[in-house]
């Protein structure tokens, strides 16, 4: 795994703070830090806050009644709350939204190129990064001129996916790439993240609740309870805990329990109240 | 906490699903119903009844209807005038025909034959939805007032096409006709407030009000949960199209006295309407009013401020005034696009959160 | 082959009842798109019976034939020993079958509660003028169905929630508030589309154990898609597997776990 | 203080025709004020209510004025009359609608409260055919007269008597009704187009007037064939057509020409910053019908206090003023008016005045309306019994028994 | 051929063309709708505050005179300049423009998100807004708009049709207005299509009539394809007003056209350029063709009313409209 300590930090969130219509107190002080060229998984049970971190780094906040009220979020050490999305795609930070969120109307070759949107390069290039997602996803271009709205599940995360891809981002926060997905697929879009990290030097943050693979993949891990961090440390170091393993991995020490013996067992405790 | 609804306990299911589940409000309604019927009738001049009281109370009646379907079953209508016509014109058909029965009865009956015509004209909502609907809906609005204008015998044949209210009774006292003293007019049209209300929070509590809800969210959902489209939408229509019948009816008997079907029934008719149920609140009775309350009295307010106040050119003012209307529409939707009814909500909870802001 | 006497016992032990639905030859097609081609499995009383298969493979669809709102173009769907002819999806829910979705379904605009109540639908009978005039009928009807509601709540441990507008709710709570309103049908047999999809260990853990209480307490029969074998694996008593439209296999886990086809197709390794 | 409502509409469809009327009618009583210092000494008050040729807007004005005691309304809206009809009488405050409104009003012992003197409507569909009877030899037998009308109350008044008409004199009527506002008229116009009327008269209102005058000019109908109705003869209705409008007829019941008034109003109203609007309407034809609007309601004025013998009148002193007003061309020409209007009479049985009417034409290259005729009578053998009929069926089915006040 | 066939067939082509008019109205709403699911209702009040500003322009009016008279008690209205009427077309545009970025900016940005029938009513409340800023700019009453488009029967056409009947058979009647007006339409038209279907801004437009956020997450920004695609509508309206205000002058009953443009949208589907057109035609012959044969019957002024049923009856078979966007059901 790749040492994150000494490369350069790519995004930085301190502290901050959002909320939701003016009264409801989501993210109560999250602080994190991606590292140029890593893979950083963001782990939480639902409702933890993943997705709000995400769209607060994004900003893509504002169209749902919510705002970052206290911290700061820097890119490469520019402080971008105050930029709009675009500015921030053209920055170089994309985010391929929890929920597919494909233009269901758009075929799916139309979807891809709505991704090219920010960039003013020439007609041959976005080609040859249109064949670069078909090789990456090879089953949308099977489906490449289909409505996005009647694929399916799957079919709609890659697109997404590659959609992303065709901005030629440097950092890419995914939001729960592995929702839904069939076991092979998961596996599948992991290994592309992972291929992408490697090949084309992108870095992630992603947020997942799917803790085993998501931690398989990762460098890095933060893991987000009521709005709040309550562990991070090297993915490495988090599998080997023996909390995450039991609440967010369930396995104990005697191994994989069966979920038909979870019959009369109650919410054990918890970081924080 | 000045607003509290803790400490407030409910020993049963019923307590809890009744109206008001806080004694607070309970108590306010209350006093709101007792001033409306006891104090203002003895106090009431014939300004307040026809500048004010009178049409807000009858397009209180009208936003609810329209709440229902567009609000609760989420079937947006453009063809409120149109229905309001139809409430109108049987009124007046039922006015002349049988004069010696009580105008209440006629104005229900009314309601009824607008109830099956809204239920007809609702039929093309199991197929069509959203806008489409409501351009739709826009037919029955045209046709409607097309044939109130065509056919001699809805106006019984007056040389004009104009209908206009004969004097009618209930229990001796005039309530239609040029005669009818202010509180009598205020009267019958609280009386029929007071009872479509109660009638909408009653439906909407129930299990009725919930298949409205769930068609409204998602029709496809509630659909496979076991609610019947066909009968949802079509009851919601229905009553819908009861109450706007009754607030035609008031509307031409009580308020105006005489009717051109194209003018009071027109178009821009079922637009206001449908301002006051999302001004007030979409899904929401206490919105209704609001909405009403609010959309009658802006245009009085912004004549008094500007003609009597100001004392600029009245046609400046009339300018002025569909600028300021139209600038107050959209800057109320900007800052709650829910209605007055949520501002309400929001400012209940501050208090409840009082002194902390969240 | 069918056999309807009962009891009918799984390879692996399981003793389960007799054949409440049979899906016969169903073919269901989207314009040129066959999302199902010639499928027949039955699903037991009482039984789990879980539905696999890669993404696009056609098991929302399936279940959407099942409930209804997809009419197949060729085949039988049989219930409780009878045929079914084609129905609206409303009717199908009054005889006995309800239902969650893939992507939640939950009636945004209103409550936790009211949302379950709608569950309670097919049970409330009081017409249109009785509740007007609520006090009465309408109202014993009311308080009556919330008393199972309050049950299914207190069940699924929601009782917090209980007056919270659901666009509020986290993804996980809105699942079992779709997974509540379902059971407030007291269905016969319930459909649960992807019931775990996103979320984490400790709530997928929850999750089962309401599936199995309910199928335990309640002797519902359950059919369930899912993406997580573990899941699958450990609850079920009967698998079919669907791989582009297509039945590839079908028996307990076990069985299922070693058919080649049906890693090559989906699970891709050999799951523990 | 004389308080006279002005239930003008200067926004809305019909803006561009009620705007020069409400300037004319105040522009005159300031004149009053500023000249005379009102009537019989007493000063008058404009009350301006916006009613947007809108009936509800208009009851609503009602309400909203009648409690500063008014001495009359005049709403200028056929619907707005029929709403007010009951209302007024019953509140005691006279009502009169120039050349508009209820016909039947005329029958002065079942209506008393309403006047619609100098003519009605149905005066105004006889003075139509009565012209083109001259023009034909007192012959329209086998004649195709075409009648395009505002789909509304107002547009419908004139069709009984058009149909008593031509049975009586053996023309064809074929009814076109365009439904408000009339944008779109093209159904209508290639009707007449095929059937080829030998005349055409319109009773429009607003953008209904140009456009049947463009689509008349379009599809080649002869413009001096073309009648409409006095509120169908304006500037606005002409000038968007342009010179296509040449030639086009209307009804009229004021005179239009170069009265001295005008320059005294001008002087002492325009010139001094009083004017109602910015003085661009002035000796338009709906500017001078505003006028004289005004000059009839301050000799009603003046009448009814010098019946009543005191400055200050009431409501119901005004009424007893108008049913004793006699118009004549002395008391017109003394006023610098000559002409404007025909002489009348009212009178407890008769509302409405003369009845008479004159034939003007449109001269585009001049921009100007040129009176053909001089005031037509009416066919009152036609006109008084429809009138008693529909002023009966009033009296019954509102239990009145008619009499005089 | 018997002459009622031809005059029939005459309210067909004529039914035709006022259908191209309708169209241009139903165009702004299409491009509108489809780019922000707004339903803009203001669409017909643009159309006339469009041709208000261009006859403005051309006359040298000073906007709002009657207000700063009023307040100030001077006595100016024009400058006393004309401006040809390319230019004026030219001037009319920026103003346009600078509108779609107010609108926008002050109005829809904050409205982002809510429920279509929440942006209606917004419309409406715009509508309300431009009207009385209109009137008060320009004044209220009726302006000749004359851009030079020639208007009146075509006699050529008349001429070379008249023998195809008998006697009584005039030849046919088509209006040199509606010519011109079917040519522009045709231009726009295909120039909309050409840019929504085939340019970045068009997909990416389309794409954010789909979802917003997730186009806001791949960088596209709504500000600008929002003033982009209400300053195209304000360019359309300017053509229907130029379109309309030539035929019936400038004045506030333009704003009412919009009501004859929603069943043309109904017809031809909310989201469809070509569908506007073909709805637009649909429309125009169907209740001409009503009007003409059983108005009669039924004491006529049918129009209104008919072409609102006839469109009903085409949804109920297909519920999109006939072009629109299919509507896509899953759970
Ligand atoms: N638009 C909103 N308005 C109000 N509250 C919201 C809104 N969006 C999210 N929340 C609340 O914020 C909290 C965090 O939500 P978030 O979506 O960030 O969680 P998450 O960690 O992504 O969960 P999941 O794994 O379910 O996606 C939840 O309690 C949710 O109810
Ligand atoms: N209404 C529809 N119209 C057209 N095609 C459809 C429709 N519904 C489903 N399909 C197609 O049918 C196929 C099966 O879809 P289905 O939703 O049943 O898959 P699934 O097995 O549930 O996949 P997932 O696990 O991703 O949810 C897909 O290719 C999908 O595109
Ligand atoms: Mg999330
Ligand atoms: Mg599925």
């Amino acid at each position: 795994m790749v040492e994150t300590a000494e490369t350069e930090t790519l995004l930085e969130v301190s502290n901050i703070e959002v909320i939701y219509n003016h009264v409801i107190l989501v993210l109560k002080g999250v602080s994190l830090k991606v590292p140029k060229g890593g893979i950083t998984a963001l782990l939480g049970g639902n409702g933890a806050g993943k997705t709000t971190t995400l769209k607060a780094i994004s900003n893509l906040l504002h169209s749902e009644r919510g705002a970052v009220t206290k911290g700061s979020i820097h890119y490469r050490g520019e402080r971008v709350q105050e930029l709009s999305p675009e500015a921030l795609v053209k920055r170089g930070v994309i985010q391929v939204m929890e929920g597919r969120h494909c233009f269901e109307h758009l075929t799916i070759e139309e979807n891809l190129m709505t991704g090219a949107y920010t960039r003013s390069a020439s007609k041959g290039a976005v080609s040859a990064d249109l064949e670069m997602v078909y090789t990456y996803f090879p089953r949308l271009r099977e489906r490449r001129k289909s409505q996005a709205g009647y694929t399916s599940g799957g079919e709609q995360q890659m697109c997404a996916i590659g959609r992303a891809l065709m901005s030629r981002p440097e950092t890419i926060l995914l939001d729960e790439p592995s929702m839904g997905l069939a076991p092979q697929l998961v596996e599948e879009i992991f290994g592309i993240v992972r291929d992408l990290n490697a090949r084309e030097g992108v870095s992630f943050l992603l947020a997942e609740q799917n803790t085993n693979v998501a931690l398989r993949f990762a460098h890095h891990g933060y893991i987000l309870e009521s709005g709040r961090v309550v562990m991070e440390g090297p993915a490495q170091d988090l599998r080997e805990n023996p909390d995450v393993k039991e609440f967010y991995l369930g396995v104990s020490d005697e191994g994989r329990k069966s979920f038909r013996d979870v019959r009369s067992y109650r919410r054990r405790k918890r970081w924080l109240a | 906490m000045l607003y509290r609804e803790a400490g407030d306990f409910k020993t049963t299911y019923a307590a809890d699903s009744q109206t008001f589940p806080i004694a607070f409000d309970r108590w306010r309604y209350w006093a709101v119903l007792a001033v409306a019927w006891l104090v203002i009738p003895f106090v009431i001049d014939d300004y307040w009844a026809n500048a004010i009281l009178v049409p807000f109370l009858i397009y209180s009646i009208a936003a609810i209807g329209l709440n229902i379907l567009t609000g609760y079953c989420g079937q947006v209508s453009l063809g409120t005038g149109g229905f309001m016509a139809v409430g109108a014109y049987s009124v007046y058909k039922l006015m002349t025909a049988f004069p010696d029965v009580s105008m209440l009865i006629h104005v229900v009956l009314a309601g009824f034959i607008t109830a099956a015509v809204g239920a007809a004209f609702g039929l093309p909502s199991l197929r069509i939805k959203g806008f489409y609907l409501a351009v739709a809906t826009l037919a029955a609005q045209f046709f409607l007032v097309w044939l109130f204008n065509k056919v001699p015998w809805f106006y019984n044949y007056s040389a004009s096409g104009q209908i206009s209210a004969p004097e009618r009774f209930v229990g001796g006292i005039a309530v239609t006709g040029a005669g009818t003293a202010p509180a009598a007019q205020y009267l019958i049209c609280l009386f029929f407030v007071t009872l479509c209300a109660l009638l909408a929070r009653n439906l909407t509590r129930g299990s009725v009000g919930r298949k409205w809800m769930a068609i409204r969210d998602m029709d496809i959902a509630a659909e496979i949960i076991g609610v019947n489209p066909l009968t949802a939408k079509l009851s919601a229509f229905a009553v819908s199209s009861f109450f706007i019948g009754i607030a035609g009816a008031l509307f031409f008997a009580v308020y105006l006295g005489a009717v051109e079907v194209g003018e009071a029934f027109g178009i821009q008719k079922s637009f206001l309407v449908l301002f006051m149920c999302i001004i007030g609140g979409l899904g929401s009775i206490f919105g209704s009013f609001a909405g009403a309350a609010f959309l009658v009295l802006l245009p009085v307010a912004l004549k008094v401020l500007g003609v009597d106040l100001l004392g600029w050119p009245s046609s400046t003012v009339a300018h002025l005034q569909l600028v300021a209307v139209g600038a107050l529409i959209m800057f109320f939707l900007i800052k709650e696009p829910h209605g007055l009814a949520q501002l309400w909500r929001i400012a209940k909870e501050k208090l409840r959160l009082w002194p902390f802001p969240y | 082959m069918k056999d309807t006497a009962a009891p009918y016992v799984t390879t692996d032990g399981r003793q389960i009842g007799d054949v409440l639905m049979d899906m016969r030859g169903i073919t269901l097609r989207f314009g040129g798109v066959e999302a199902i081609k010639n499928i027949s499995f039955d699903i037991r009383e009482g039984e789990i019976r879980a539905i696999i298969g890669p993404n696009g493979a056609g098991k929302s669809s399936m279940l959407n034939v099942i409930s209804g709102f997809y009419n197949p173009q060729e085949g039988e769907v049989w219930f409780r020993g009878e045929k079914r002819p084609a129905m609206k999806p409303f009717q199908v829910a009054r005889l006995g079958i309800a239902r969650t979705f893939q992507n939640i379904a939950l009636f945004d605009g209103m409550s936790v509660l009211d949302n379950i109540m709608t569950g309670r639908l097919t049970h409330m009978k009081t017409g249109m003028l009785s509740q007007m005039i609520w006090k009465g009928r309408a109202e014993r009807e009311e308080v009556e169905n919330r008393a199972v509601v309050e049950r299914i709540i207190d069940f699924l441990e929601i009782q917090a929630i209980r007056k919270t507008p659901v666009g509020r709710l986290p993804y996980g709570l809105k699942k079992r508030v779709e997974l509540a309103r379902a059971l407030a049908a007291e269905p016969k047999l319930l459909l649960l589309d992807e019931p775990m999809a996103g979320m984490n260990v400790e709530e997928k853990e929850d999750m089962s154990r309401f599936i199995l209480d309910v199928n335990d307490e309640f002797g519902t029969t359950i059919a369930l898609i899912e993406h997580d074998m573990g899941v699958v694996m450990d609850l079920s008593d009967r698998v079919v597997v669907m791989d582009y439209g297509r039945k590839i296999g079908d028996g307990t886990p076990s069985e299922v776990r070693n058919n080649q086809e049906v890693i090559d197709a989906y699970l891709g390794v050999a799951h523990d | 203080e004389l308080v006279v409502p002005d239930l003008s509409y200067r926004t809305g469809p019909y803006a561009a025709n009620g705007t020069p009327f409400s300037d004319g009618y105040q522009d005159y009583l300031n004149l009053l004020n500023a000249r005379d210092g009102g009537i019989g000494g007493e000063m008058i008050r404009i009350n301006e209510c916006e009613t947007a040729y809108n009936t509800e807007k208009g009851v609503e004005c009602y309400e909203a004025t009648k409690g500063d005691s008014p001495l009359i309304y005049e709403p200028l809206s056929t619907g707005i009359t029929y709403q007010l009809i009951p209302k007024v009488s019953a509140d005691g405050i006279p009502m009169h609608t120039l050349g508009y409104g209820r016909t039947s009003a005329a029958a002065g012992e079942t209506f008393p409260w309403i006047f619609n003197y100098p003519a009605t409507y149905w005066d105004a569909a006889s003075v139509a055919i009565n012209y083109l009877l001259s023009e034909n030899n007192d012959d329209l037998s086998g004649k195709k007269i075409a009648l395009i009308y505002h789909n509304s109350a107002y547009g419908k008044e004139p069709i009984r008597t058009l149909e008593a008409l031509a049975s009586k004199h053996g023309f064809t009527l074929s009814q076109l009704p365009v439904d408000p506002p009339g944008q779109e008229q093209k159904s209508q116009w290639l009707q007449i187009r095929r059937e080829r009327p030998d005349y055409v008269i319109m009773w429009g209102w607003g953008v209904q007037n140009q456009v049947a005058i463009q689509e008349a000019a379009n599809v080649g109908f002869p413009m001096d064939h073309f009648i409409g109705n006095w509120w169908a003869g304006a500037e606005p209705d002409v000038m968007p057509a342009g010179m296509a409008a040449d030639g086009y007829k209307a009804l009229n019941m004021n005179r239009v020409q170069d009265y001295p008034v005008l320059k005294e109003i001008q002087a002492q109203v325009i010139d001094a910053g009083n004017g109602a609007g910015d003085g661009s309407n002035v000796g338009q034809v709906l500017y001078i019908r505003g006028m004289y609007n005004a000059m009839l309601t301050a000799e009603a004025i003046a009448k009814a206090q010098e019946l009543a013998g005191t400055s200050q009148i009431t409501a119901a002193q005004m009424r007893a003023g108008m049913e004793a007003l006699e118009i004549t061309n002395a008391r017109m020409a003394e006023l610098g008016m000559e002409g404007i209007g025909p002489e009348f009479k009212v009178s407890c049985q008769n509302h409405s005045g003369s009845g008479e009417g004159l034939v003007q034409q449109w001269n585009a290259a001049e921009k100007k309306w040129v009176p053909l005729t001089d005031f037509i009578t009416p066919d009152k053998s036609v006109i008084d019994p429809l009138i008693a009929e529909d002023a009966a069926a009033y009296a019954a089915e509102n239990n009145i028994t008619p009499g005089c006040l | 051929m018997s002459a009622d066939i031809l005059y029939t067939f005459e309210v067909v082509i004529n039914g035709l063309m006022s259908g191209v008019l309708y169209a241009l109205v139903a165009l702004g709403f299409v491009l509108i709708f489809k780019a922000s699911g707004i339903f803009n209702y203001a669409q017909g009040v643009m159309a006339l505050f469009a041709a208000l500003t261009l006859v403005g322009i051309m006359e040298g009016q000073v906007p709002f005179a009657h207000v700063i008279n009023a307040t100030f008690g001077t006595d100016i209205h024009t400058f006393g300049w004309t401006v040809p009427a390319l230019l004026g077309i030219a001037l009319t545009l920026v103003v346009m423009i600078v509108f779609a970025w107010m609108v926008h900016t002050f109005v829809f940005r904050h409205l982002v998100g809510q429920e279509p029938i929440i942006l209606f009513m917004a419309t409406i409340g715009l509508a309300y807004f431009l009207e009385g800023v209109g009137d008060l700019m320009w004044g209220s009453d009726i302006k000749t708009l004359d851009v030079g488009i020639p208007q009146g029967g075509s006699l050529w056409v008349e001429n070379i049709s008249a023998h195809l009947g008998g006697d009584d058979f005039y030849g046919f009647f088509i209006d040199k207005l509606d010519i011109t007006a079917s040519i522009v339409a045709a231009i726009l038209v295909a120039g909309l299509i050409v840019f929504a279907q085939y340019t970045k801004q068009g997909r990416a437009m389309r794409a954010v009539a789909d979802d917003h956020q997730a186009a806001l997450s791949v960088g596209i920004s709504l500000n600008f394809i929002w003033v982009l695609v209400w300053s195209l509508a304000g360019m359309v309206a300017l053509v229907a007003g130029v379109m309309w205000g030539a035929k019936s002058g400038v004045q506030f009953s333009l704003s009412l056209i919009a009501l004859k443009a929603l069943p043309v949208l109904m017809l031809g589907g909310f989201t469809s350029i070509p569908g506007a057109i073909v709805g637009g035609l649909i429309i125009g012959v169907g209740e001409k063709l009503f009007e003409y044969t059983v108005g009669p019957m039924v004491g006529g002024a049918t129009e209104n009313w008919f072409a609102y049923v006839l469109a009903l009856i085409f949804l109920v078979f297909r519920p999109q409209g006939l072009f629109g966007e299919r509507i896509i059901e899953r759970v």
